[in-house]
């Protein structure tokens, strides 16, 4: 260096010069330049001066449609990416715009939706029935730093549409549940129609329905209670209603036999259909003078704290038979545990796939996912509800034959049987 | 000494065992922990008295369950305290979680429901955090919500957690851009099914009373359709059943879950009919996707307590069974 | 008409599921009411006539009055952080619920210890798969079968009872279930099931 | 306050394990506090999640005013939820002796109304995506499944079939169709062994979240 002094601004500058250098070929470096020059000199491009090769190739191919099998008020948009959406390429982002055709001239355009790199459809479920709507699908280059966004350059589509939104009476996609569920309810018809006409149906035996007599039996012998649980789940759910009828037949043979049957329950609506229920048991066995308001009691919608209670009534209380029917979730080992411990005869019957093992394991006789719903039927041996059951296993046997034709038609690559299940949009 | 006299001797003992280290932690004493040698010897301990019970049983005298209890405790509650180390093995539902993450672009957006309240947060409150952790890390965007009404909460606290993280509050993440947290809504099943006709709906504010337009994060997510992948953290119903029954099978979104380990089970043939991309599955599953996504946090500190509670599980079951021969032994071969 | 509504999603039909469950709500929240007069009743009587444990059915009623009118006292706003009813629910009811939730870990020891013997085959498989399972997912169960190779260790066999043998058994559940489910639920709609509706 | 706050949380944890040991005074007040708070609990959240803001505020909506103070349009009453109240007053007419049998109609309705529901949308959700799922090629979609696999696909279509089997209620379980109902059991059984083992899994768990309160949040002994 030929110069003996410098000024001061003059070295900053020059430093901050090289500095910058520094930094820019740093930056050059660690983004392995070549393919992204966009993102290598992005220091230097302000929002106002961003070069032409920043800006990316624009979506092609826009279409639009209004979104099948809904209410309404949805229209799909499809597009094929930009040529320059390729991994780390200059493609961040992608935007959806949106306008109106007002007597055939498109109002302003504004920004309804955004959707990621690489993606090609976007629903835009914001829309009115009946109104036209012109589409533009943005590719959006961008910088953020800090979560700011430096600098944007944007590539608009072709206008794609008009298009409206409408919806349709039927969703063609679930028929093929629809037929299901006619044949199975055509099963089910025809069956019970064959039982009202005095046809002998078979039932096989189910262990813990056989029991429950004999259990209500030992309650009378030892002259102690018999807790019945009906779940934790409210009346809006088809274990508890099923739960109620096999309550409505205990409460029979708890009368009968004059044995006190007590019913604490954690919902209100179950509180009230229960104690109905069991009311009536005793009157249509002739005993409505033994049928007590406090026989069926609420204690708490709170699961645990149920458990809680339910756990000090049988310690104190040790009810000789203890049935839980419905549905449970955690609370059931707890409660068979303690029963258990207490030396009550158990049966426990849910469709709780989770539970039924720990029921397996604390109680006596258990009845396992779908028994508990034939429950009724056994208990009651009305032909009608035997019919349904007939039904029901015709059903099943539908099922086992079209598992089997499908493997095999799916194995041997004949036909692509699984698809006429699709219920999946 | 009478029963009674014992017994509110041992009452007195727990008193005053509470009030002492109550004191010791006001006055901040340090947290104890066992050396790896002392660990090591209370294994031994614990071992050699379970073979004590092993060699009664097979003389003939059967333990009660007050005494299971105990080891139970003794179990779970021992390893708290010790230092070892341990490898965790990756199963693939797990990783199916994490490699959907991973394929998501930056600025995806990520639906996160929180189904459960405090008493189920040791299994899954890891699992939040660490998917937490990792979305922001990865910059994915993050609504949450929530199907039961402590659910959102517990979001917060897992937001509070993993934003204190260095790494994570160098990104300076703003609350309403980044992530926002859209609440509790009741309805059970129908939230998610009204959520697919229309979010705002469902969610007119934020947690916080912002009305749903005026958050930029969400203002343009009409329904699921907007949405690039759901996570599900659920511990019972409602939960990831109804997930899958409504946001998949309805309106076909992208769903993962964690579930308790009790309900993992049952969500294996929605993994398998692809209803459902990954599941992480009880403090195990948190564990392991804190091990993928390097936030280490309390799924893997208890994952000792638990290999332990399971070797006492099955060291009773092997005793029980043992008790069971022998008596079958005695009385004849009876089926 | 609920049935209807799936396959149609033209207004009305789509509405029809949201307005059953604003209806549901509704009713539960009435149908409560009934429910804590009850539990009320029956504390007060057991009071009154001096049952035994009476004194619990005190601590029953002043607890339960005491949450129900802070929470009703203070308005909408009664779960944010700071309220008197949100420091109940965090300092006593979330320590009960979750230490009841938690009490099940002694509970599941000692019914496996009690229940779970091989006494004839079907209780030996089950016996093996919850082994295998709870050896398995666990990080002892690849130190004790550390000496196989990668794939047929314990953490595989875990993995794979629980995507083949248990998932065959959970969907054949699940089937029947959903097959009960229908069933009864059209015996309800055809009125053959009645008994819920009791006293008719 | 938080010592005290503290304390209460170790007194009722220990309340409820002491149930382990036997009944005794300690659960038994644990018990009646659990009880009665958590019945209010649930009075005080329905009554200010349905009832007030599902069925007051979907009525009588508040008055939204955006920041210039006019009011935002938009907000309608939704007169519909009216029959919801109607029907929740017809549950609360079982008050009233003579009246009590008019509660009949709402539960009849929210019966019907579940039964619809869940008929179809339990046929969609588990028998028809099971089924579809249960039919796949036994050896991969162009013969290149590994073993594993291969296997796995019998096992499952095996278990599924004769799982099926076993819940057949109007035929005896004699001859193939009694061995095939057998086999199905054994795989019931694994079912519920596996899912047993999961459990056991989730209830230590939370056993070790408990007493990480006890030991850490409490009593400061862990870190």
């Amino acid at each position: 260096m030929r110069h003996h002094s410098f000024t001061s601004t003059r070295f900053t500058a020059g430093f901050g010069c090289f500095l910058l250098a520094l930094l820019f070929s740093l930056f050059s470096l660690s983004a392995l330049a070549q393919d992204e020059p966009a993102e290598a000199d992005s220091l230097l491009v302000t929002p106002d001066s961003i070069p032409l090769e920043y800006y990316p190739l624009a979506p092609t191919n826009v279409s639009v449609s209004d979104a099948p099998n809904d209410a309404g008020g949805s229209i799909d948009v499809q597009w094929d990416i930009s040529p320059d959406d390729v991994p780390d390429g200059k493609v961040k982002q992608y935007r959806i715009l949106r306008a109106e055709l007002i007597e055939g001239q498109p109002g302003e355009f504004a920004e309804i939706g955004d959707a990621t790199a690489g993606a090609t459809a976007f629903t835009d479920g914001n829309t009115e029935d009946g109104l036209d709507y012109i589409y533009k699908v943005v590719a959006v280059n961008s910088l953020t730093e800090n979560n700011e966004v430096v600098w944007e350059a944007a590539t608009e589509s072709m206008p794609a549409g008009p298009v409206r939104s409408s919806a349709q009476w039927f969703d063609r996609q679930r028929v093929n549940a629809l037929v299901g569920v006619i044949l199975l309810c055509v099963f089910i018809i025809y069956y019970i129609t064959q039982a009202r006409a005095g046809k002998e149906l078979f039932i096989r035996k189910i262990a813990g329905l056989e029991a429950v007599e004999e259990a209500v039996g030992r309650a009378t012998e030892m002259g102690k209670k018999i807790f019945y649980i009906p779940g934790i789940s409210d009346m809006d759910n088809m274990q508890t209603i099923a739960s109620i009828t096999i309550l409505g037949k205990v409460a029979e043979l708890a009368a009968q036999h004059e044995t006190w049957l007590e019913v604490p329950v954690c919902r209100s609506l179950v509180m009230v259909t229960a104690k109905e229920v069991v009311k009536e048991a005793h009157s249509k066995v002739g005993r409505p003078d033994t049928f007590h308001e406090d026989q069926v009691h609420y204690l708490t919608d709170d699961q645990f704290g149920y458990a809680a209670a339910i756990d000090g009534m049988v310690v104190r209380e040790k009810p000789a038979t203890i049935f839980f029917m419905g549905e449970f979730f955690a609370e059931s080992l707890i409660l068979a545990e303690t029963g258990n411990a207490s030396g009550a005869i158990q049966i426990a019957g849910t469709a709780a796939p989770a539970q039924l093992p720990f029921f397996i394991a604390s109680c006596d006789f258990t009845l396992i996912g779908e028994e508990l719903f034939v429950a009724s039927a056994y208990l009651s041996r009305e032909p009608k509800l035997l019919g349904s059951l007939k039904g029901q296993d015709m059903g099943k046997a539908v099922i086992l034959i079209a598992i089997l034709i499908g493997i095999i038609l799916e194995t041997f690559d004949i036909w692509s049987f699984s698809t006429l299940f699709s219920v999946i949009d | 000494m009478s029963t009674k006299a014992k017994e509110i001797l041992v009452l007195a003992l727990i008193f005053a065992f509470s009030l002492i280290f109550y004191i010791g932690k006001v006055l901040g004493w340090e947290a104890v922990r066992f050396s790896t040698t002392v660990s090591l010897i209370v294994i031994l301990l614990v071992a050699l008295s379970l073979l004590w019970i092993l060699i009664l049983t097979i003389r003939g005298r059967l333990v009660e369950r007050r005494i299971v209890f105990l080891y139970v405790g003794i179990a779970v509650a021992l390893p708290l305290f010790m230092t070892l180390s341990q490898r965790i093995a990756i199963s693939p539902e797990v990783e199916a979680v994490y490699n959907t993450l991973e394929g998501l672009p930056e600025g995806s957006k990520v639906l996160v429901s929180f189904d459960y309240d405090p008493p189920s947060a040791p299994e899954l409150q890891p699992m939040a955090e660490a998917f937490l952790y990792y979305c922001f890390e990865h910059d994915l965007k993050v609504i949450m919500m929530g199907l039961w009404p402590q659910g959102p909460m517990q979001a917060n606290l897992a937001i509070e957690k993993v934003l204190s993280d260095e790494k994570i509050k160098s990104k300076n993440l703003k609350y309403g851009e980044d992530y926002v947290n859209l609440g509790f809504q009741a309805g059970y099943e129908f939230v998610i099914q009204r959520m697919g006709s229309d979010f705002r709906s469902m969610f007119p504010t934020d947690y916080r009373g912002t009305p749903y337009e005026q958050i930029p994060l969400v203002k343009n997510v009409k329904n699921f359709s907007n949405i690039d992948y759901c996570f599900n953290l659920s511990s019972g119903f409602p939960g990831t059943r109804e997930w899958v029954q409504i946001a998949v099978d309805r309106f076909g979104v992208t769903l993962g879950a964690g579930n308790t380990a009790v309900q993992a089970p049952q969500m294996y043939p929605f993994m398998r009919a692809g209803q459902l991309v990954g599941l992480l599955g009880g403090m195990v599953g948190a564990a392991e996707f804190e091990f993928l996504t390097k936030w280490i946090g309390k799924g893997t500190k208890f994952m000792i307590s638990q290999s332990f509670a399971h070797v006492i599980v099955i060291a009773f079951i092997i005793i029980g069974n043992v008790a069971f021969f022998r008596s079958k032994r005695k009385t004849g071969l009876k089926r | 008409m609920f049935v209807i509504q799936y396959f149609i999603p033209h207004y009305p039909f789509n509405r029809m599921s949201h307005w059953f469950s604003d209806w549901f709500a509704i009713i539960l929240a009435c149908a409560i009411v009934l429910g804590a007069l009850n539990l009320m009743k029956i504390s007060i009587q057991k009071v009154i006539k001096k049952k035994p444990g009476w004194g619990y059915a005190v601590v029953i009623i002043v607890s339960f009055l005491l949450i129900t009118v802070i929470g009703l006292s203070e308005g909408e706003a009664f779960r944010e952080p700071g309220t008197w009813f949100d420091w109940l629910y965090v300092y006593v009811y979330t320590p009960c619920s979750s230490t009841m939730f938690a009490i099940l870990g002694f509970f599941v020891a000692s019914a496996s210890y009690r229940a779970f013997r091989a006494r004839n085959f079907e209780a030996t498989l089950l016996l093996l798969a919850a082994f295998f399972v709870m050896i398995g997912r666990v990080p002892v169960g690849d130190i004790i079968s550390g000496f196989m190779p990668e794939g047929v260790r314990l953490s595989n066999l875990a993995s794979w009872i629980m995507t083949f043998p248990q998932t065959a058994g959970q969907r054949a559940i699940m089937i029947g279930i959903a097959l009960g489910i229908v069933s009864t639920s059209l015996r309800v709609i055809l009125g053959i099931e009645r008994a819920h509706l009791a006293g008719e | 306050m938080e010592h005290f706050a503290l304390w209460l949380g170790g007194f009722l944890t220990l309340g409820i394990f002491s149930f382990l040991y036997k009944d005794n005074p300690w659960y038994k007040l644990t018990e009646a506090i659990y009880v009665g708070i958590s019945a209010g609990y649930f009075v005080v959240v329905y009554f200010w999640d349905n009832f007030y803001s599902k069925f007051w505020v979907g009525v009588f909506p508040h008055k939204r005013l955006n920041e210039a103070g006019e009011l935002i349009a938009g907000v309608e009453p939704d007169y519909w939820l009216i029959v919801g109240g109607v029907l929740g007053l017809l549950m609360l007419m079982r008050l009233l002796p003579k009246v009590g049998w008019i509660s009949r109609w709402p539960l009849a309705f929210i019966v019907g109304a579940t039964a619809g529901l869940w008929l179809i949308n339990y046929f969609a959700s588990f028998v028809m995506v099971q089924i579809q799922n249960t039919v796949t090629p036994l050896f991969g979609m162009d013969y290149s499944a590994s073993l594993y696999v291969i296997v796995g696909n019998i096992v499952v279509a095996v278990g599924t079939f004769t799982g099926l089997v076993y819940f057949f209620f109007s035929k005896e379980h004699k001859g193939a169709f009694g061995s095939a109902a057998r086999v199905g059991i054994f795989f019931l059984m694994i079912t519920f062994g596996a899912s047993f083992g999961y459990t056991v899994m989730s209830r230590m768990s939370l056993l070790i979240g408990r007493i990480d309160f006890l030991f850490g949040d409490w009593l400061g002994m862990i870190k």
